[in-house]
């Protein structure tokens, strides 16, 4: 196995864990504002690091620009809806959680 | 290298999942919207893995073209729903 | 059990549960959105099975397909229009025959 | 480990499918709806269709789910319907779940004995390939061989949108464009939109020789359309009749013109010279991008011109 080979391997699977903890960020946080948080790491860093892997074994300049393009939208769109989100949330006064408050004391807002 | 990918999916589809149990708890609409948000940049990960694992080079215009309309679910979310159920809950 | 078979059994169950939902769901945008999850399972079918016998990519169908989306989606956004416009005279998003004794 | 990744996606398809029929709230089951598109997208993929996952993908993640949540804001001051499964003794629930493990059953047992084709016409499409203007067997096959099918086709979304176009209210509601006052938005969008116009021109373009072509850069351009709408931005252009009409029209009027250009020399009805077949297909695939974009997006804004009028007394 070369270098390049191991390199490009490590990526992938930090890039893969990186999404598993945004997700689980997304799950274990208490409250909206700390949820963008996990969205925006997650977005950037994951799929970054997986477009880098791919970028090591494309044959082209275009291809491997392309691939840079996917990422910067992606961290754009992410970034823009996180903080779209924050805003109207803070337009609408939701109220941050409190220490020692669970997110169950919450109901849910749209049944 | 072809498990390695395949390796790389099975942990970005379990990230999927748990995505889709945040969409389903909530509690708020944000909440919702923005799991769709990182499950819509889960998928195109999974398109680019798809596109190396089955020489399928479409698979990265598809990608592409996820990436510019992830935002447009968010932007109606803040712009049109948002807004109008805080308007009824008002009046 | 070839890739493209499993995907038009997936196929079929998709038209299973859009046929339950239209069926069981008063909510006019509930019985769209069944009404969205048949035509997805039926165009599944469609060039999962055509595939499967072959063992490759099926051009014909696939083109079957992309036309039929194009159209479905005009049909849903249509079916919205007249959602919305029943909606505005009635103040219901159920039809007459849904709503009960009431 | 091929086909547990596809199990993993018919099983996540299916639940997806299930939890956005039987969730009770409604915007949990358009969000799954929306979801649900993107997982077709990957399968249509796993399919070897990036034609259709091009498609899906505009389709599912861009217009479709607009739709919805836009339907839905103003379905929210409708009667609310109480939640259906707890009707569970209704002859509606077994009447339902019959009619769905039948159509289950009977497509099961459809599919179960695969058929052989009678006629061989993915040999004639790769036979007369050379010929057909594009290298792309799904562009040769919509608008060369087939091209009456997709003639029609834009036929049928001019006729929705004329539908839709006379359920439209009166003036007297005029449609209300909320603005979202965030410059971020307004900085980003500025940046993303030429980006969405040359992504869709790039789809066209790249129809002749590879998955692309007219229907997916129409979708895309929809797309951007509605988020011109969306963020505010001048839509005087869609108010005015004659430009809302003419742009559904462009594409099937330059359909049936340059189709109808070999009868000046005395060939049939949409025969290209083999020839030009490329730029007749190009040019003809331009002018269905305008329109199959413009029509989705006008469908969008005349859904939108319906607003919900409280009535004070019922």
């Amino acid at each position: 196995m070369s270098l390049l080979a191991i390199l490009q391997s490590f990526l992938l699977i930090a890039g893969a864990l990186m999404f598993c903890i945004g997700s689980l960020g997304l799950i274990r946080f208490p409250d909206t504002y700390t949820r963008i948080h996990a969205l925006t790491k997650a977005d950037n860093l994951g799929l970054g690091l997986i477009v880098l892997a791919l970028i090591l074994n494309v044959e082209s300049v275009a291809l491997a620009l392309k691939l840079l393009l996917i990422w910067g939208l992606v961290m754009i769109a992410s970034a823009l809806s996180g903080h779209l989100v924050a805003w109207e949330a803070d337009e609408q006064c939701i109220p941050l959680c409190q220490p020692g408050e669970t997110e169950r004391h919450l109901e849910s807002e749209d049944e | 290298m072809n498990s390695l990918y395949s390796v790389t999916l099975v942990i970005l589809l379990i990230s999927l999942l748990m995505g889709v149990f945040r969409i389903w708890r909530g509690p708020r609409m944000a909440d919702r919207i923005m799991a769709a948000q990182l499950t819509g940049s889960t998928g195109v990960a999974v398109l680019l893995i798809f596109a190396e694992l089955q020489n399928q080079p479409a698979a990265r215009d598809t990608a592409l073209v996820l990436a510019l309309l992830a935002m447009l679910v968010a932007i109606a979310f803040v712009g049109r729903v948002w807004g109008f159920s805080q308007e009824k809950k008002d009046s | 059990m070839s890739s493209y078979l499993i995907f038009a059994y997936g196929g079929v169950g998709l038209c299973g549960i859009g046929v339950f939902g239209f069926i069981l769901h008063t909510h006019l945008l509930r019985r769209l959105i069944a009404f969205n999850l048949l035509g997805s399972g039926t165009f599944l079918i469609l060039v999962g099975l055509s595939q499967s016998g072959r063992g490759e990519a099926d051009y014909i169908p696939q083109a079957l397909v992309l036309t039929g989306i194009v159209v479905a989606v005009a049909a849903t956004a249509l079916a919205l229009v007249l959602i919305r416009r029943w909606a505005a005279l009635t103040q219901h998003a159920t039809l007459p025959e849904d709503q009960g004794p009431s | 480990m091929n086909e547990l990744i596809d199990l993993t996606l018919v099983c996540i398809l299916l639940g997806l499918a299930s939890l956005s029929l039987f969730t009770q709230s409604l915007f949990r089951a358009v969000m799954f709806f929306i979801l649900l598109g993107l997982i077709l997208a990957l399968v249509w993929i796993r399919l070897d269709a990036p034609d259709i996952a091009l498609a899906e993908a505009a389709i599912g993640a861009g217009i479709t789910g607009i739709l919805l949540l836009d339907a839905l804001a103003h379905l929210r001051a409708t009667s609310n319907t109480p939640p259906q499964l707890r009707q569970l003794k209704q002859p509606r629930f077994w009447l339902a779940l019959i009619s769905g493990a039948g159509v289950i059953l009977l497509l099961a047992l459809a599919i179960s004995e695969p058929l052989a084709p009678a006629v061989a016409l993915d040999l004639q499409v790769s036979e007369n390939l050379t010929n057909s203007g594009v290298t792309h067997p799904i562009t040769a096959i919509l608008l060369n061989f087939r091209s009456y099918d997709t003639l029609l086709e834009v036929a049928v979304l001019v006729l929705a949108a004329l539908v839709a176009v006379t359920l439209r209210q009166s003036d007297e509601h005029p449609v209300v464009n909320e603005y979202l006052p965030n410059p971020l938005l307004h900085a980003c969008l500025k940046l993303f939109f030429p980006m969405i116009f040359l992504v869709s021109m790039y789809l066209l373009w790249a129809g002749a020789a590879q998955p692309g072509g007219a229907f997916q850069a129409g979708a895309v351009l929809a797309a951007a359309f509605v988020l011109f709408y969306l963020v505010g931005l001048k839509t005087q252009l869609a108010q005015n009749d004659i430009y809302l009409k003419g742009g559904w029209i462009f594409g099937l009027a330059l359909f049936v013109l340059v189709g109808s250009m070999p009868l000046l020399y005395g060939q049939p009805f949409l025969t290209y010279p083999d020839s030009q077949a490329g730029i007749f297909i190009l040019l003809i695939e331009l002018g269905l991008t305008l329109s199959i974009g413009w029509i989705l997006f006008s469908m969008f804004l005349l859904s939108q011109s319906s607003p919900l009028q409280k009535k004070d007394s019922p």
